[in-house]
């Protein structure tokens, strides 16, 4: 089999398929991901192939989909779950941090909850507060839960599988405007290690460790700064827990400056915790200049264009902050 | 409640009986707001092909009935929560319709100063405390709504809108098992246009009519047609005086159906055109219309020249809307906190 | 559902029936797990007194006939999702009394090695998918074990138990809803022992009976009288054949009673009494015993020694459980990931 | 009016009273607060004086509650919700996160929502994993809420009626373990600045920063340490959000060491944000070492008493880990 150009929606939807080609545990549930093929078409054509048994659409009821995917691999079954937009896990948290996450270990092991949920998240459509959200840090906060946010066609086939296969609930999050992206995609069934970053540029002068399509973002910036006689090292941490840390340790004590890139709001983020990593590890003593987070502002995502574009990070301010960085002008 | 329907609707006696207390204007206004609401959504899909409106929008084309016989019922400092499909109720409860286009294509004039959009549209002032991005989201705070209107004690009461989508929800039970343990002035009105995005209700609700579901909160329930406005008046004030006059919360649910695809991004893989072919035929505004030439209350050509009233007054709107300002980008983070 | 009931209760014919359909062996089992119930509770309290049982607990005393008479309707592979208040759920499923009593003292080998204590103790391979420290928080799970146990296809049934108080909760909607459009071979079971802690179901349903609520999901509903337990296992039997055999849920509502306080924590403050003494009178084993007596499936000395085996096994426990050791610190992380 | 010890949970009791007898609008809402007197007999006795009306005993419904006190701000009223246990705002987190943060916002500043949600967090009861988290960061992390998260009677009573008459969503949470702890606290009202933090200890060899029951563990090791001659500065940021940062940022410019201590898992946690907001700060500059995080486990908290000990952090973790980091031997 070979490797083809496809989408990273694609690529889910193949990884999807696949497996539940290959195992007959597996199935779909979560609102309109059938005919109509989920919020954002993943999973198009997947009812076809598989029928309403295993490519299961849900009322309104998020919390019966994050119930029902842990009663189901509590039952032995390996269930894909759907939330529309990460927005809504809210009303499904309950079941995935206090029943799921906590399963296991309260049953002294005894038990598995194999189950992954996927959900989009990000800015950048027009949809406003309530379904732009990027709360990836709400569960890597939460002990029992694996995080995968991939950025790569590639990545999100090997990881999707690798996640369908684990005996963890995984969140697996999608980024909204990536998904017609394209890239190399193996036809066949792969996996990729959870908990194994992948530095997607090398550079010398500085590390850039970005989230979601911030990765994309920040590989256009180093681009530009390239232009610029700049190098950045781009670091996309791919699975956000567990975190492979000895990559990003490595890369900030090559260049002694970090900027950690994401478009959650700034405080409370995921990027409090990578710039924890960073301070409390070796790298510190290899420290050039202050860890700069660069992240949303601390509002809800706006509705208007310029005011939506401008409440995340893009590529000029990624451009700005890292070459400020890298001249210590920080 | 106490309605006898036939076919989700009430006689033509009552009808008659309804429209003659109402009066001329307020049929007029009924007549006029329907097509207003049409009329506004018409050109903001328009707006949208043209790239004027970004991001999504939910229409309720084939809907007006639902809102406009619902708001009517009320007065004017009763307190409204609409939907992320709720173009309609913003209108009927009086929202400036300039106000309402520049939200759309986000000016700073917009009543949400181009923060919110077609889903976040609220007019505080107005009575509606917003539309809602989240299917059943407005549900919970109806409690709180019903319960600080209760306490105010000046018998002003809450109208709650909902899909049939959001009666699925879990924010459903424990918004109308609060209403009527608490005995709050909170009217729940369902519309009920058959789907949930592509999820039809028939799957969702294992029961013929989701008002059924009022009687696990010892309530009283009904389903109406909800393209008959005057049906859905006739119900949701029923509704509305018991929440004034015995402080305790009812259901309606008005039996509709949206012409449109349920956003933006809809390919409509779920319905056949028949359907809506045959839903089209039972256009609330050409019901009402028809209603009022043949009682007489409006001459055929009054009745167009409200409905040019309506489409005047949009393209006043778009134009004022289009002549707005850009929010200033130094302003962004203006509004947050208090 | 058709049941034939007076005050909640089936017929002394009927009754006798089940009684000899279960035969002496079963009967006997029932009296005697009701028996092991109270005894593993009451030893739990001593101990509790004691300081060898830390944290919280909550006591189902009085409430026996509902845990042992609904898992008496199910086969051994069948599978519950139990609550906080489920050591008699979790006893009846034929958990080991050791292991049980052992993870009540924290210790290794406890059911979850000392991880979950009385809130969280699961017997997994026995059937019990776990008690649950959030009210409702088995509710939604049930969907996911009623679809895979419908997947699986060997007509094994599953039994949800959950409270007054978690009625009340929007899991219960999502949950039943979820049940009934799906065909889920799910039996809920609603242990209205009065009270969600303080708050009387009186005030947080504005129905006389819970069970009512399953007309909300168009699945059949009955309420009995939880302390007898035959009528219990009457109705809960019926619901379980209809989820084997038609592959559809149920509401079972046991009207029952808690003697104890709703925790380690309760100053019984919201209630009388009175009330409580009454409920005693109502006592759901010596009911029991007092109709095998009648009935002369026992002697009142046989029944005194089923009772003496029963204290038996629990000192027995609890010596077993004393005797464990404490978990290793070195293991702490252990079980967090699989 | 007199200044007297009174106990932690007596503290928030009295500025409910308080601020109910002066504001009408004020009234409680939540689950068992009437006779029964809350979860942890915060309310008791409230229910006598204001009745039924002003002081709600709710079904088991979060959501329920967290919608009604957004809507109930929205008509003008100043509610002050409870939730029994922080893990149970899982549940509410769907009015909490998308209406009430997002309401002033979204609506271009045109309406308020001025509620009070308390909810006790913390471990140390032997009440195991769903009855014992910390999820303080979650809520750091929504823009448009208020994060006050107080450790003595005087600051309890001072923010609580601060927290009242603020017009914005502020998510209140309390130290079970501290609920009988006593301190002085005067009888009249009185309110403390939101977004102010304290230095509880003056030291000059390291600077801890401390969340809710760990600022007194950290005043305890404190002590400790002070007998082995090393002074510990212990800062209590009291309001999580808005974050005094300055107070921090001077404090670690003064001494050039930062212990972080909370009791929440560590990955994702608020020292992440603590860490990141002084290691971007000019206090970089002064740091001799790296940012230490002591937290709690990546664990759910087990049910055995030792097991529970260890999961997070107590004194004796707080004098070594402070030893180390003033010997400079991380
Ligand atoms: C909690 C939540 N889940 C999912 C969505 C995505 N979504 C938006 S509208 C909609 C359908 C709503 O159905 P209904 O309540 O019937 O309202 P309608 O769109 O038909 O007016 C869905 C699933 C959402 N906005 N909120
Ligand atoms: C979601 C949630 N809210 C609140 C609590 C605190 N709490 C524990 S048990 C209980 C009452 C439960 O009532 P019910 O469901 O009737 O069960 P019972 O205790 O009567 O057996 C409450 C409020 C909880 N554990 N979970
Ligand atoms: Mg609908
Ligand atoms: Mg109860």
């Amino acid at each position: 089999m070979s490797t083809r150009d496809i989408t990273y929606s694609e690529a889910i939807r193949e990884a999807l398929r696949q497996e539940m080609q290959r195992d007959p545990r597996v199935f779909l549930i979560g609102e309109d991901i059938g005919v109509y093929g989920g919020g954002f078409g993943v999973t198009l054509g997947l009812i076809d192939e598989f029928g309403p048994e295993r490519v299961i659409d849900t009322p309104i009821s998020e919390l019966g989909i994050a119930g029902a995917i842990t009663g189901a691999a509590l039952t032995g079954m390996r269930p894909v779950g759907e939330i529309m937009f990460m927005d809504f896990v809210t009303l499904a948290s309950e079941a995935l941090v206090n029943q799921a996450a906590k399963i296991r270990f309260m049953f002294g092991g005894e038990a598995t909850v194999p189950f992954v949920l996927r959900t989009p998240m990000g800015s950048g459509t027009g949809a406003a507060a309530q379904h732009s959200q990027s709360l990836e840090n709400w569960f890597v906060h939460i002990p029992g839960i694996k995080v995968i946010a991939p950025t790569t066609p590639y990545d999100a086939k090997g990881l999707l599988i690798a996640a369908i296969r684990d005996d963890n609930p995984v969140l697996f999050i999608e980024s909204k405007l990536l998904y017609k992206t394209k890239g190399p995609v193996p036809e066949e069934p792969y996996t990729l290690p959870i908990g194994s970053a992948e530095v997607k540029r090398q550079g010398k002068d500085l590390s850039i460790i970005a989230v979601g399509v911030m990765v994309k973002r920040s590989l256009e910036a180093a681009e530009k700064l390239a232009q610029e006689g700049i190098q950045a090292e781009v670091i996309d941490p791919r699975t956000l827990k567990p975190l492979d840390k000895e990559t990003i340790i490595q890369s900030v004590i090559k260049t002694g400056k970090a900027l950690i890139v994401h478009e959650a709001a700034k405080t409370g983020g995921y990027g409090g915790e990578l710039a924890a990593v960073i301070a409390e590890s070796q790298a510190f003593d290899y420290l050039e200049a202050p860890i700069v987070r660069l992240a949303g502002r601390d509002m809800p995502i706006p509705y208007n264009r310029t005011l939506e574009y401008h409440t995340v990070p893009q590529v000029e301010n990624i451009v700005e902050a890292a070459r400020k960085l890298a001249r210590l002008e920080v | 409640m106490k309605l006898t329907l036939t076919n989700g609707q009430i006689s033509l006696t009552e009808k008659r009986r309804l429209l003659k207390e109402l009066g001329g204007e307020k049929a007029r206004w009924v007549l006029q707001t329907m097509h207003t609401i049409r009329a506004f959504e018409e050109k903001a899909e328009e707006l949208y092909a043209l790239g004027k409106i970004h991001g999504t929008m939910h229409l309720s084309i084939g809907m007006e009935a639902s809102a406009v016989g619902s708001i009517l019922a009320l007065q004017p400092d009763d307190l409204i929560l609409s939907t992320h499909r709720g173009h309609g109720h913003c209108i009927a409860k009086g929202a400036d319709l300039k106000r309402m286009m520049a939200e759309f294509m986000g000016k700073a004039c917009g009543y949400c100063r181009g923060r919110g959009g077609s889903m976040h549209i609220a007019d505080v002032k107005g009575g509606n405390l917003g539309a809602n991005g989240v299917v059943g989201g407005g549900l919970p705070l109806a409690i709180g709504v019903g319960l600080g209107l209760k306490m105010e004690g000046k018998r002003r009461i809450h109208l709650c809108f909902f899909g049939d989508g959001a009666a699925s929800n879990g924010a459903f039970h424990e918004s109308l098992n609060m209403a009527a343990i608490y005995h709050l002035p909170v009217v729940y009105v369902c519309e009920n246009n058959q789907y949930a995005m592509s999820f039809s209700v028939k799957k969702s609700c294992p029961l013929e009519r989701i008002s059924d579901r009022a009687a696990a909160y010892a309530m009283p329930g009904a389903t109406v047609d909800g393209n008959d406005v005057l049906s859905v008046y006739a119900a949701v004030r029923q509704a509305v005086e018991r929440a004034r006059q015995q402080c305790e919360p009812s259901l309606v649910e008005n039996v509709t159906y949206r012409w449109r695809g349920h956003s933006k991004s809809d390919a409509n893989r779920y319905r056949t055109k028949e359907e809506i072919e045959a839903w089209k035929a039972k256009d609330p505004i050409r019901r009402f219309e028809e209603l009022l030439t043949a009682e007489s209350i409006l001459t055929p050509s009054e009745a167009q020249e409200i409905k040019e009233a309506a489409y005047r007054s949009i393209d006043e709107a778009a134009a004022y809307a289009e002549s707005c300002a850009e929010p200033d980008l130094d302003t962004i983070e203006e509004g947050v906190y208090a």
